[in-house]
């Protein structure tokens, strides 16, 4: 009798899969090109997604999962830990849970790599059918962002390699900073349209271009 | 609007992050089925509700989902501390009259 | 170009407005010009307007006395369109723009010929402060008439009817430093932080930044202060860490330095916003601010000095004189009779001096005014008339004369004889009142300072003072004290103030004011002629000295019996004169009499700018599943559950609701039917301590739970009530899959994190949401397993995979968990795959489900299917106060298990245990093609008479096809005694239908055909 | 009492007004009282003039330690309602409802009771099946009241967007025609005019500091002038039960919340009756004087600032913009707060106590002003016989202790 029952939920042959934004419609004035645009959303979609939830006081559990994934696990809220070349990023979330994203189909190998070499008390949570990414670009990212959060999106306070579970509109997103000009939303499936929406109305008086 | 310094994300985050949760150290009775009607009804509904330094909980629910607690003023709206559950509060209305 | 003459009050030269530029505009349907620069109210003083309203309650006409936010009488409805309609519009706030119609907000037929002005006048004797409470009671059926009289005498302007064209939005905003206010102590302050390195947002009121400088006769560093202002401004502009924000007010002061600034981004230009590059902009737009440090660099209100008809048109505030002349160019009259208190507001005298425009005295209170300005005024040969005050103003809708007389102030009396002054302008100044509103929003209250008559702000965390709030009234003084609040305010910031050099200026010497506010009459104050104190609400000093005799002694109860300081205005000009005249009524001093609390907004905020983007779609979000497009595709009306929107039905053709859902109920019950169940609540739990957890969170027992199983489930909070239930299936020993009611998910997790982490932290549990994670497809009904079969290569065989089994397979290539659960009591599987793949997995059902007639159902079938069998639905059967043992369900109570759960100490309470509690019962309408009234009420005896006691409700009730007739579940008091008997629900339409109680299981009681 | 109609008015024009006398003395305080009532709000004075003219208990004493009506009566959005739930509470509210519409008459002070209707609007099936619960229940109560479907609301509420656009359209609502507004202030005054008239004393700036007790009875209450006796004493202090109670060594099942408002400017007549949703949690009433008068739900913190949250207005708007499209380019005049005491089942608490000779009337939550009369008339009653009033039983404190709520969070759940 097991313990932990564990599923890979990706189909073995390929079937049509659908990211949350396929139902959205879109009603704003977009701009056809990106380089005209304030802001530029891009989603990238079907990525792996998985919470992680154990003690970060435990030094074991600390490097198993810098060995399972690669990558050293935060310990405090705001840096990722991030191998872009490999797509994996881990997000502090709370002082007992992470985020990680790593590349679409691999969600399953990472937990099992993370089964194989925790032990103790820890939690590995697939979620990646509930979450999606927007990547936003342009010279109004910034500006944009401030019409959607009260978190304080200033170079200063916001550098880049950061990110924050925070108020989103009246919902909640992840942000973070990829780099000088470029951010990335988290977003629950289910709110997606609202967000979506949302975001295209924020952004309309920069001029946004939406990349597919 | 308040403005809350998170001790588990250690900054301070806008209130809309959060939900206030009521008077905190509440703690629920370990033999409940051998507690008096009257005591129950207490645990479950009478509360100190004071004017002045209040002891309080917080859940941060926009942020780490983490509970917290944290000392208030209920007439200045003043924060005078944020602190992890299952640690005490440093500051209530007798320290703050000897502060002064 | 139109020659000035035009506008017959405007100089040829000199103001900040652009002559270059004429804008046409109405007012009251004449048209008029004036410039660029020109605010509504300097355009139609520059046109020679005199009369802009009536008075709320006398219908006195009444002229431009202000030329700032003080205003309370140039309160004018702007808009041309219907929908562009914008009430109650202070013209000395408003920028002039070409097309700009505007209308007085009250006289009838016309406002300089009203005829309420004559009532005004007659009534006016009849209608003291607070006259409506001692009238208009009998008789009392009158009453109704009455006040639909007294709601159209009130009111300024009118809202508009149609929709409002208009969008706006909201910023958050983070800065070091917060300067509110763009005058020299603002703008010194500004400019030393900003040179510091801080974020600085500098925000003013005014069309231009400037404030007090834009008219000022000082210079600066030599030059016009107008220049020094215009090099601040471009050195801050190119500083990227300070914002400046003109047209922006910051309106409320909030806790923790929170302030709200609304920016005016279009109100300038057109009755709409235009658009700006093709694109929509926003017509005004809110700034939250949350401010490191906040200097309130606000300024003064001067105070009007209070004498008999000093409403008529033509009795204006001295500075407002300087300001229309100075900075608009306009002189607002012929002919100037200056009434002061102090040096300060000579400089009214000598701009209209320096225009060539008759001054014909300065009015001193004084005995003997010395000070620079006095001295000058003197030199240029200018009367001034010495202990002295102007008592009354002559004329109808327009001055024409001015009484002064010696006046004693100590005594409050006049000592002297009356002369009167030929005049069509009265000039009055009694000082200069700190604007401390926004530290009052706090809670602070305002200190009173004898040295300069008036409330400073009271302290405030995070809060530094700067200039003329600070009773730093010269501007030297101003200048330099912005200077310190910036370091203050930077220090406070771990910043050094770097940079700040202070500007040079002459320092001009102004001798003691005298201590005077309502100025006294020759006859005593309930005979004199009208002194209004608050012009826009017509409180007079006789309804002051009425409320205190009549026994309102605190200010709050002055302010309310006699609407002192409730105008649009907040009594920006009033409220001091108002605490002075109460305070001598009283025999007290004014910080006796107290302040009152200032409260936001500091000018009224239109709804839209308050509420910004957060209206029709983004009100509030709507959460969609997976599957929703195909539910749209298929013509699915929804039901919005929580912020969910789930399929209610799938109306075919035209079919009715009820055809319909009949339709769906037999699809289930004869072959196969599909809901999506993805909305309910998904909580995934890990850890060795899980079970025990869940043993301790729900009612019933999890002990003996085996992997593979699932179980239902009910949450009580710790007062017995149930607040949710729901399925949880054992994935592993230390592994459970919870689902939660679609409304309740958010909380059930929240509360499964509150006993973690406050009471049992201890125990190894973890828990986090998986609901948008799988889409859950629920197929009911006899076909259900050959249906699934076709698609997966699962054991369905009922020895393998038994009622309350879960297995994992494939469903159409899709690796799944299928739950063999049913909420129709009909042989059912719950297929759950991950999001992404929903699509393509529903999609497969329905090819191969052609040949069963699959047939999609919404929530209304579920509710009947699930009612059929007895099954609650949390919050439509419950309410708060029913226990599990209310609803029938025992059989789910752990009575026995060893920790007391929550919940299980409240039912042992005296009145969880009355036999004769409400308890869920079916109820059989005798009238079998009856549906009854979800919401109806039961009661026992079959005649009405009312008042008459009630014994429950019905909760949920529909018509079954299956059963052929309607039925209903219902809580009734003592309902479990009461199996057979008849009931009655008395309608609102005088039916009184009749219904037999019987078990709320209705259809297969046995449940044999989920087992299959 | 000095008499007060039109007439009067008129003949007191004639000379100036300067003939006006006191409404209320400012007595000094007596040694001792037959009966002390700490509050000087509404249903303090209320609960004054009842003694006495109901009870011939003229022998009075209410203690406020600011100015008469100075508390919730002066901050309420001024709604008048009975159509609550469940028996208990609807009892009650309408007892008070049936002493409202004589009050401006029995009170020879026109308090300015307007019975223009309430409007509880539904947004979901769920909403509706609850309004349709509530009405049933008030009409089998002898309340009126009726469902109303979107047709006959868009009569009432010409204004109101009826349509499918909204993100929450209104499916249907409840109204009452006889609820309505009052003059807030006006209700203090009446009742303290009246109850000085009849011998009452009014001591206005008076704190109570402590309360003496003895051998588990009440003496009366230490003040800031001195201590002032008598045998039974009711605590009527909105906002401050908890703080009294603690001076009697009582706790309570209250929390003390701010309860924001707002007001937009003055408007010629737009809106005839009250409108409120608890979905979309907004409502809204014009005043006789023009403004539109709006309010929300309670805060959720605990706190005695009389100023809440921001976004709570934020909030409160939104609702009423989306109700009301054409409010968008109406301004908002002044926002304040008022301090609730909430009970677990938003219901009062009118309750003897531990203490002999010392009864609480609080907890009244949103929910206080609608009861003035009614509150003040069964405490009363309630203090004169030392036992409970009929209406007044069910509401005693031990019903935290049974178990036996009135949960008008339940499927009622209308706030104010």
């Amino acid at each position: 009798m097991s313990e932990f029952a564990t599923i890979d939920l990706v189909p073995t042959e390929p079937v049509k899969a659908e990211s949350p934004l396929a139902m959205c419609r879109v009603d704003v004035i977009t701009e056809p090109k990106a380089q005209s645009a304030g802001v530029v959303v891009r989603e990238h979609a079907f990525l792996g997604h998985l919470v992680l939830r154990g003690n970060a006081g435990d030094a074991g559990f600390v490097n198993g999962v810098e060995q399972a994934l690669g990558v050293p696990l935060p310990l405090k809220m705001g840096p990722l830990s991030v191998d872009e070349a490999r797509g994996v990023s881990l997000q502090w979330i709370s002082p007992d849970e992470w985020l990680i994203i790593v590349p679409g189909g691999e969600a399953f190998a990472a937990e099992q790599r993370l089964r194989e070499t925790l032990g103790g008390h820890f939690a590995v949570m697939n979620v990646s059918g509930g979450q999606t990414v927007l990547e936003l670009s342009g010279p109004a990212v910034p500006e944009m962002l401030m019409k959607c959060t009260p978190y304080d999106v200033h170079p200063n306070h916001f550098p880049v390699g950061k990110g924050v579970s925070t108020t989103f509109a009246k919902t909640t997103a992840i942000i973070r900073r990829l780099d000088e000009d470029r951010w990335a939303l988290v977003i629950r499936r289910s709110f997606a349209d609202y967000l979506y929406r949302w975001l295209l109305d924020a952004s309309e008086e920069f001029g946004v271009h939406v990349a597919r | 609007m308040l403005h809350i310094y998170c001790p588990h994300c250690e900054e301070y985050r806008e209130e809309e992050e959060f939900r206030p949760k009521g008077e905190a150290h509440i703690a629920r009775p370990q033999n409940p089925e051998e507690t008096s009607d009257e005591e129950w009804g207490d645990y479950l509904f009478f509360r100190k509700n004071p004017r002045g330094a209040h002891h309080e909980q917080w859940y941060h629910a926009a942020g780490c989902r983490k509970f917290f607690n944290v000392t208030r003023d209920t007439v200045s709206y003043e924060i005078l501390e944020t602190y992890k559950v299952g640690e005490l509060p440093t500051i209530d209305d007798t320290s703050r009259r000897a502060a002064k | 170009m139109t020659q000035p003459s035009s506008q017959p009050n405007r100089l040829a030269n000199n103001g900040r407005i652009d002559r270059s530029r004429p804008l046409r505009f109405q007012f009251n349907g004449t048209s008029y010009q004036g410039y660029a620069g020109d605010t509504l109210a300097s355009a139609l003083l520059a046109n020679g307007v005199d009369v802009v309203n009536r008075s709320f309650k006398y219908a006195r006409v009444r002229g431009i006395v202000a030329a700032g936010a003080e205003e309370p009488n140039a309160i004018l409805q702007l808009g041309r369109s219907e929908a562009e309609q914008v009430p109650n519009v202070r013209a000395t706030q408003q920028a002039l723009y070409d097309g700009l119609v505007a209308t007085s907000t009250s006289g009838w037929p016309k406002v300089d010929g009203d005829v309420m002005g004559v009532v005004g006048k007659m009534g006016g004797r009849f209608m003291p402060a607070g006259f409506y409470y001692k009238t208009f009671m009998s008789p009392a059926a009158m009453w109704p008439k009455y006040e639909k009289a007294i709601r159209k005498a009130a009111g300024l302007g009118r809202a508009p009817r149609e929709s409002d064209p208009d969008i706006y939005d909201h910023i958050n905003r983070h800065c070091d430093v917060l300067v509110i206010g763009a005058g020299p102590a603002g703008l010194a302050a500004a400019l030393a932080a900003g040179r510091s390195g801080a974020r600085v947002i500098l925000c003013d009121e005014q069309e231009e930044m400037g404030g007090s400088l834009l008219d000022t006769r000082e210079s600066i560093d030599g030059q016009p202060a107008a220049a020094w202002v215009e090099r601040v401004l471009a050195e801050l502009a190119g500083v990227a860490d300070v914002l400046l924000l003109p047209r922006t007010t910051a309106n409320g002061y909030h806790d923790h330095n929170f302030v709200t600034l609304h920016e005016r981004r279009t109100e300038h230009l057109a009755d709409s916003a235009p658009l700006l590059n093709g694109r929509r902009q926003v017509r005004a737009r809110m700034h939250k601010v949350r401010a490191g440090q906040v200097i309130l660099a606000t300024g003064t209100h001067e105070r009007p000095l209070v004498y008999a008809n000093n409403d008529v048109p033509g009795n204006m505030v001295a500075g407002a004189i300087s300001t229309y002349i100075r900075r608009y160019a306009v002189v607002p009259g012929k002919r100037l009779v200056l009434s002061t208190s102090n040096d300060h507001a000579y400089r009214a005298a000598l701009d209209w001096h320096d225009t060539g425009r008759e001054v014909v005295a300065i009015v001193d209170a004084r005995e003997k005014p010395d000070g620079d300005l006095v001295t000058e005024a003197r030199s240029r040969g200018i009367r001034i008339i010495t202990g002295s005050a102007v008592i009354e103003t002559r004329g109808a809708k327009r001055v024409t004369g001015a009484l002064v007389a010696s006046i004693d102030i100590a005594g409050f009396k006049v000592s002297g004889r009356v002369e009167e002054l030929a005049c069509d302008t009265v000039g009055s100044s009694g000082g200069y009142s700190p604007v401390v509103h926004l530290a009052a929003h706090t809670g602070a209250r305002p200190e009173w300072r004898d040295d300069i008559l008036g409330f400073v702000p009271g302290k405030v965390k995070g809060q530094v003072v700067a200039g003329g709030v600070n009773g730093k009234m010269s501007l030297a003084e101003a200048l330099a004290d912005g200077l310190e609040a910036a370091s203050n305010a930077l220090m406070a910031n771990g910043l050094e103030a770097q940079g700040g050099t202070l500007p040079k200026v002459r320092t001009v010497r102004e001798g003691k004011a005298a201590a005077l506010f309502d100025v006294p009459h020759l006859k005593p104050t309930m005979r004199a002629p009208k002194q209004f104190v608050d012009l826009q609400n017509d409180v007079t000093t006789a309804g002051i000295a009425l409320a205190t005799r009549e026994g309102f002694e605190s200010i709050e109860h002055v302010k309310r019996y006699t609407a002192l300081g409730f105008g649009t205005d907040q009594g920006k000009l009033g409220n001091i004169n108002g605490m002075a005249v109460a305070a001598r009524c009283l025999g007290q001093t004014i910080p006796e009499t107290g302040t009152t609390v200032f409260r936001p907004n500091y000018t009224p905020i239109t709804f839209g700018a308050i509420a910004g983007r957060h209206c029709r779609e983004l009100f509030d979000p709507r959460r969609y599943t997976a599957l929703h497009a195909w539910h749209v595709k298929h013509g699915a009306k929804f039901e919005e559950v929580g912020q969910w929107m789930r399929p209610w039905y799938f109306p075919k053709g035209n079919e009715s609701m009820h055809e319909a859902v009949q339709r769906e109920c037999r699809a289930v019950r004869e072959s196969v039917g599909v809901l999506d169940a993805s909305t309910l609540g998904k909580i995934e739990i890990q850890g060795k301590d899980a079970r025990e957890f869940l043993g301790r969170l729900y009612s019933n027992p999890w002990a003996k739970l085996d992997v593979g199983k699932c179980r239902y489930g009910l949450m009580c909070k710790d007062d017995g009530m149930v607040m949710d239930d729901g399925v949880t299936a054992c994935l592993g020993e230390n592994h459970f899959h919870m689902t939660t009611t679609t409304g309740g998910a958010a909380g059930v997790l929240e509360w499964l994190e509150l006993w973690h982490q406050t009471e049992w932290p201890e125990l190894e549990v973890y828990f986090n949401s998986t609901t948008d994670h799988w889409v859950a497809m629920a197929i009911n009904g006899p076909n259900a397993r050959k249906l699934l079969a076709e698609l997966t290569d699962m054991d369905l065989s009922n020895e393998n995979f038994k009622f309350m089994d879960w297995r994992e397979g494939t469903v159409a290539g899709v690796p799944a968990r299928v739950f063999r659960i049913s909420f129709t009591g009909e042989l059912s599987y719950e297929i759950n795959v991950q999001a992404n793949y929903a699509m393509h997995v529903w999609e497969a059902l329905f090819e191969k489900g052609e040949k069963y007639g699959l047939t999609p159902y919404g929530t209304e079938t579920m509710h009947v299917l699930r009612a059929e069998k007895g099954f609650i639905i949390v919050g439509q059967d419950t309410d708060g106060s029913v226990t599990p043992e209310d609803l029938g369900m025992q059989w789910c109570v752990g009575y026995k298990k060893p920790f007391s759960w929550i919940g299980r100490r409240a039912l042992t309470r005296p009145d969880t245990k009355r036999e004769d509690r409400k308890q869920m019962v079916g109820l059989k309408p005798l009238d079998s093609r009856l549906v009854l009234e979800e919401g109806a009420q039961i009661v026992l005896e079959k005649e009405l008479k009312l008042p008459m006691p009630m014994a429950g409700h019905v909760t949920s009730s529909y018509f079954s096809p299956v059963l052929g007739h309607g039925f209903a579940l219902a809580l009734l008091k003592g309902g479990n005694q009461r199996m057979g008997q008849t009931v009655y629900l008395p309608m609102a339409d005088g039916k009184v239908h009749a219904a037999e109680v019987v078990s709320p299981v209705f259809y297969d009681p046995k449940g044999d055909r989920q087992n299959v | 009492m000095q008499h007060y109609s039109g007439f009067e008015l008129v003949k007191h024009g004639l000379s100036h007004h300067e003939n006006w006398q006191r409404v209320w003395r400012n007595p000094e305080p007596r040694s001792q009282y037959d009966i002390i009532i700490v509050g000087g709000g509404g249903h303090g004075l209320a609960t004054a003039y009842y003694l006495a003219k109901e009870h011939g208990i003229t022998n009075v004493a209410v203690v406020e330690k600011g100015w008469l009506g100075g508390g919730n009566t002066a901050r309420n959005t001024t709604i008048v309602r009975s159509n609550y739930l469940w028996d208990e509470a609807a009892w009650l509210y309408e007892h008070a409802m049936k002493l409202w519409e004589g009050l401006s008459q029995d009170l020879n002070y026109n308090v300015m009771f307007s019975q223009r209707g309430v409007m509880n609007l539904g947004h979901t099936l769920q909403d509706m099946r609850d309004i349709n619960r509530r009405v049933n229940a008030n009409r089998l109560n002898g309340i009126d009241g009726e469902v109303l479907d979107v047709k006959q609301i868009q009569e009432i509420v010409p204004l109101m967007d009826c349509s499918r656009n909204t993100r929450y359209p209104v499916l249907g609502a409840s109204w009452q025609p006889r609820a309505g507004v009052a003059r807030h202030d006006a209700v203090a005054w009446g009742f303290a005019r009246a109850a000085d008239a009849l011998g009452v004393h009014l001591l206005q700036r008076t704190e109570v500091t402590g309360i003496r007790t003895s051998g588990g009875k009440v003496l009366g209450v230490e003040t800031s002038r001195g201590f002032i006796g008598a045998k039974t004493v009711g605590v009527v202090t909105a906002g401050n039960s908890g703080v009294l109670a603690k001076m009697a060594g009582i706790r309570l099942p209250i929390e003390s919340h701010p309860l924001q408002a707002l007001v937009s400017e003055p408007m010629k007549p737009v809106l005839d009756t009250v409108v409120m949703s608890n979905h979309v949690h907004g409502y809204i009433s014009q005043s006789d004087k023009g403004d539109l008068v709006i309010g929300a739900g309670i805060d959720g913190y605990n706190g005695y600032g009389q100023r809440g949250s921001y976004p709570t207005i934020e909030h409160t708007l939104q609702a009423i913009v989306e109700l009301f499209p054409a409010f968008s380019r109406v301004r908002m005049n002044r926002q304040w707060g008022g301090i609730v005491d909430t009970t677990p089942d938003a219901c009062p608490i009118i309750s003897a106590t531990p203490v002999g000779g010392l009864f609480f009337n609080c907890g009244w939550g949103t929910g206080g002003f609608k009861a003035t009369p009614g509150s003040g008339n069964v405490f009363a009653a309630t203090l004169a016989n030392g036992k409970a009033h009929p209406l007044a039983a069910p509401f005693s404190i031990d019903r935290f202790i049974s178990g036996k709520l009135i949960d008008e969070h339940g499927a009622a759940g209308v706030a104010h």
